[in-house]
């Protein structure tokens, strides 16, 4: 049995589970199952649970890990103790990060470094797809530094200004 | 008949053009910009034009360019879509004036319905119904006091160089109108430097309805019914439907001959639509004509069984109307959502990326109107639109069935979309009574994405889980993601500006 | 209304009925062989239940088995596809005797119309017309005589004993009875030792066309039109339409009367469908009757704008008929391809193996329903059937044009499919005239499969090519192929015997 | 420019090809082509020649390579000279092998080493996908062997005789 600790809409799990072949014996916080697995296509998993069938679609986007059963979505994370940093969760306590959720263009910088800014205020605006969209400080601090410019094309994910 | 025929448009509505013109054939010309070169429109053309940049000011949105590409590629006629340069007066005029057919009805109507101010005074001396209330500034409370009897309570006052809310107030009764006056007459000159105000009617929990018409060169013009378009999401339509489950024949008829005399007075041909306001006592109000064909227009094709864009093909060709008024029969009832590249668990921010997986529904009633593939880059210097699914059934509550189970077949992997957000719509009861206004969604957001987590078991999450960690063991090699800290970063982006 | 269903078939069929249980409500059970465990029904099902091995005998057409799953599994109701069980009164009475519900006639009315002699009485009792002539054997050359004169020429003469074409005589006038009555007397004596013989009219040219009804249990019976069927290969259809080119409203009207009048007589109920022959002068004849859903049911559903499948279910749960015959209006017209994996360019040779990729066409008036998905292996077990193609438009022309798009979209790669054939069936100028019979696929299908070829211009076959030579040059680690020596060998093999 | 031989629809072609980036400099049997090559999915080849559009699809099936172009099948081969057998023409000289076309079950043996043979005479009966196929004699001659026996599971392009 190898242990995990998973993420399931914001909740977490601890799972025992055991793969052969096509079986799989699991816990899930203590819920026993017993079930096989096929995999029909990639990321697709049709699980027989007696004759009860679930399919369950997993994919990846952006940074997050997604399941659909039927119409029901889950995010989803499995907990990797190794690769966790000791100061990578981002409580709010600290410097802070403000990255880009998508790609797209700085169309405006609303604060510059040494300036105060109040949790939830707009710090960046970027541009993508015809809509504009505010990155807004997850605290109440001082903006330490801006890392782009007006005009600059970002990619997801870039980190656009830190806030302590 | 035309022989080639170029689309001045992408995406999905390029696709739909395309397929049109493969139907009647006509070869189908595109254009594209350097971001859409491997597009799937230009996949399903037989010619295609490069014209310029990504972004939409140097390529879509040059008429010169478009122009130029028509030319050279000796097609004949121009297809706008829908957006870039579709209600562009002065488009129109550069097609004419290069001795092409525009798909669309003449530069003269275009500009005549493009204005709020002329398209109003169209509608009125089409004896059509507007929202009631003066367009000039009010001399004096007295006029207030006299065009507000008038009217009736409740009534908005507004002020004329206004926007934005300010100088703007809600009357509920005599008793409250002379403080109304003198606060907003003070927002306004505050604001605008302008203390003019004009009165105009409340309408209250409005429906956004509007009425597709079509006619042709020889002076036909018939309407195609009704459509519902009340689920918007800021100002944003997001799912329509054909019929209005609040319309009905009387109501149908009555709207429908309206749009045609406004439409009529402004001597105006090809598709169109006449966007109405309807009140809960079902009185309508002219709102706005759009010049072109509508997003949305599936739905209308599904239930009266026309085919709005070979008609207009056709009409533009100089053929007569292929029906006339009392061939168009209403059957069943269609829905239409639009799929956009957006998260609606994250205040839909937008969601460009490849697509690494689709999987289309299909099956009865399944109508798929898409301009993505597998393996596609959404970019982000276009409208999010991705793919729009119809479905159509007997009835209302058979197609909203239907549309679950459609919504439940469809996989797009690789980026965020609005699919989430319409599974949950489709199960919400207040939609499924037909319960809604144009700020339904707005006022409800939360809640109605709130039902989707309500619904899972435990069982299914337990599932869930079991399958995350599958896939994690099968791709070992990929990083695992660490949901805590991508979770609360998620929550902190906010959406500043509405799509334009 | 039904809580849970059992659907004891596979394939695209398994798929139509549980997307239909879905949009109903009802929980769709499937079940399957060894061979189906990874099946598109099974994946759409909410429960799964193996009935055996992959040899049907072993497990779909296991009574027992079938039977034992629905009552494990708490269904209540039994919809059996076409095919396999689904024409089987014996598991009609099962499903009775296990206090279930069969989504179909009552045992009696299967059995009934189930064997050729007593469903040509149960037509000859409600007045329908039936291929006129003797079923008795004709007692002497008089006695033939006598009766040609009734039926008229050309008639065929048969041997009662007989079958593949011994004994077989077509008669044109009255001068050649007495010697083909002599020769056709001696081949069956040598054949089948048994003389008799009898005669038939010969229908010279015929179409098959066929009649949708559907019934409920309160004596409601309508008939939805009829559909084309003469596009036929070797007695299996392969294109269907509705509404059959031939046919006006009268004869519609006459053909829906006399098929509603045989199924009254045998005391019919559910979905059912009444085959006739019909002759260059429109005359048609009763041919059989499928006690069952049949595959092209969906060009019917496009055109009526009616759910066989929901319909069904609904009038096996006992509601009255949704609809009355003045109801049904036909509108517009649809084509169904059926696509096998078999090999058109090689004789229809099977094709089993894995999809390597599947792209399905969409947009609109495109209906595809289908048991595939991209990696799926097609078996060896089970009839080829992947999909059916339908379109739907206003006129059979546009239909026509929207099925080569259609078509063009529709990329199954990885087994050899039917999709040329139906590409060059589709520009076939015969086919766009609706001049054919049932023999003319087998008639002409060297010149059908020709058109294809003699339509390619070299630069195509150029680009073909070079695209070819980029492909083997990015793929350099997969072995070359060495066209000349396989298509050399595809030449060799022939087929012996028919699907059944 | 490297140089090539392909059968195009049974039609031998000789091709040169030079390829750079997304350029391709191409001549089929002297015509030239100067064409610019995307390939949006995997197996497609979407060319512009000019403004000209053209979408090829390439996959192989089974033993056969087929290029799509809108609804034009044409069949395909490149010839690999290095691979090529010396014997392997398959010409009605010397021995023959009669394989299976599609995988099956032989459900009938219609003759036996030694058996004369016509050419176009069936040997062998498949079936799959509930119907029967005849593999048939390419050749007059005699059956030398017949490797298997009623009731056999075959597999696609396993040798079922061999006729000479």
């Amino acid at each position: 049995m190898m242990k995990y600790e998973a993420e399931i809409d914001g909740r977490q799990v601890n799972i025992e589970l055991d793969e052969r072949d096509n079986r799989v014996l699991a816990t899930v916080e203590g819920r026993g199952y017993e079930v096989e697995v096929l995999r029909p296509e990639e990321g697709v998993y049709l699980f027989f649970a007696g004759e009860t069938v679930y399919e369950a679609r997993v994919w990846k986007s952006q940074t997050q890990m997604s399941v659909r059963i039927g119409d029901q979505v889950f995010s989803a994370g499995i907990i990797d103790r190794k690769h966790r940093r000791p100061g990578a969760d981002h409580s709010e306590e600290g410097q802070q990060t403000l990255i880009a959720p998508m790609p797209g263009k700085v169309v405006k910088v609303l604060l510059k470094a040494g300036d105060e800014v109040a949790a939830g205020q707009g710090v960046v605006i970027v541009e993508a797809m015809k809509m504009q969209n505010e990155i807004k400080s997850p605290k109440a601090g001082r903006v330490v530094e801006i890392r782009i410019a007006e005009g600059d094309t970002v990619n997801a994910g870039q980190s656009l200004a830190t806030v302590e | 008949m035309f022989k080639k025929l170029l689309i001045a448009n992408r995406g999905e509505i390029a696709v739909r053009i395309a397929r049109a013109c493969r139907e009647l054939g006509i070869s189908p010309v595109a254009v594209y910009s350097e971001a859409d070169r491997a597009a799937l429109h230009v996949r399903l053309s037989d010619e295609a034009i490069n014209v310029g940049p990504a972004p939409s000011t140097d390529s879509y949105l040059r008429i010169d360019k478009i122009i130029d590409a028509a030319l050279r590629s000796q097609a004949e006629a121009i297809h706008p879509g829908y957006g870039f340069l579709s209600e562009n007066a002065e488009f129109a005029s550069a097609v004419e004036d290069a001795g092409l057919t525009l798909i669309g009805p003449p530069a003269s109507a275009m500009k005549l319905m493009g204005s709020k101010t002329s398209a109003r005074k169209a509608a009125q001396s089409a004896l059509a119904p507007v929202v009631p209330g003066t367009t000039s500034p009010l001399a004096s409370l007295d006029e207030a006091y006299r065009v507000a009897d008038g009217i009736g309570y409740p009534l908005m006052l507004k002020a004329s160089a206004g926007g934005g809310g300010k100088g703007m107030r809600l009357v509920h009764s005599r008793e409250e109108l002379q403080s109304a006056f003198d606060m907003a007459r003070a927002e306004a000159e505050s604001s605008f430097n302008d203390p003019s105000l004009y009165i105009e009617k409340y309408i209250s929990r409005p429906r956004h309805i509007e009425v597709q018409l079509i006619g042709d060169h020889h002076g036909q013009m018939v309407y195609l019914g009704e459509r519902e378009c009340s689920l918007q999401r800021r100002h944003q339509k997001v799912v329509e439907e054909c019929p209005s489950p609040v319309v009905d024949e009387e109501l149908r008829r009555r709207m429908g001959e309206a749009a045609v005399s406004i439409a009529r007075c402004a001597g105006y041909y090809n598709a169109g639509t006449i966007e109405f306001l309807v009140d809960a006592e079902k009185n309508f109000y002219f709102l706005e004509m759009n010049t072109r064909l509508q997003v949305e227009h599936p739905v209308t094709e599904l239930v009266t069984g026309r085919d709005l864009v070979h008609e207009q093909i056709r009409v533009a060709a100089g053929e007569k109307l292929s029906f006339s008024q009392s061939d168009i029969v209403m059957r069943g009832a269609a829905i239409e959502c639009r799929i956009y590249a957006e998260d609606p668990h994250n205040n839909f921010m937008p969601s460009p990326g490849r697509i690494t997986r689709l999987a289309n529904p299909t099956g009865p009633g399944v109508r798929l109107d898409s301009g993505i593939y597998e393996g596609w880059e959404v970019g982000v210097h276009y409208d999010p639109l991705l793919a729009k699914l119809c479905v159509w059934a007997e009835t209302r509550p058979m197609a909203i069935s239907r549309l679950v189970r459609a919504l439940g077949e469809y996989t797009i992997e690789g980026i965020r979309t609005s699919l989430p957000f319409f599974r949950a719509i489709a199960r919400d009861e207040r939609f499924h009574r037909a319960d809604f206004d144009t700020a339904f969604i707005d006022r409800h957001l939360s809640e109605i994405m709130d039902t989707e987590a309500d619904q899972q078991d435990s069982r299914l999450a337990d599932i869930a889980a079991i399958a995350a960690v599958l896939h994690v063991k099968s791709h070992a090699t990929q990083t695992a993601s660490s949901p805590q800290t991508t979770e609360s970063r998620w929550k902190l982006y906010g959406r500043l500006a509405q799509r334009r």
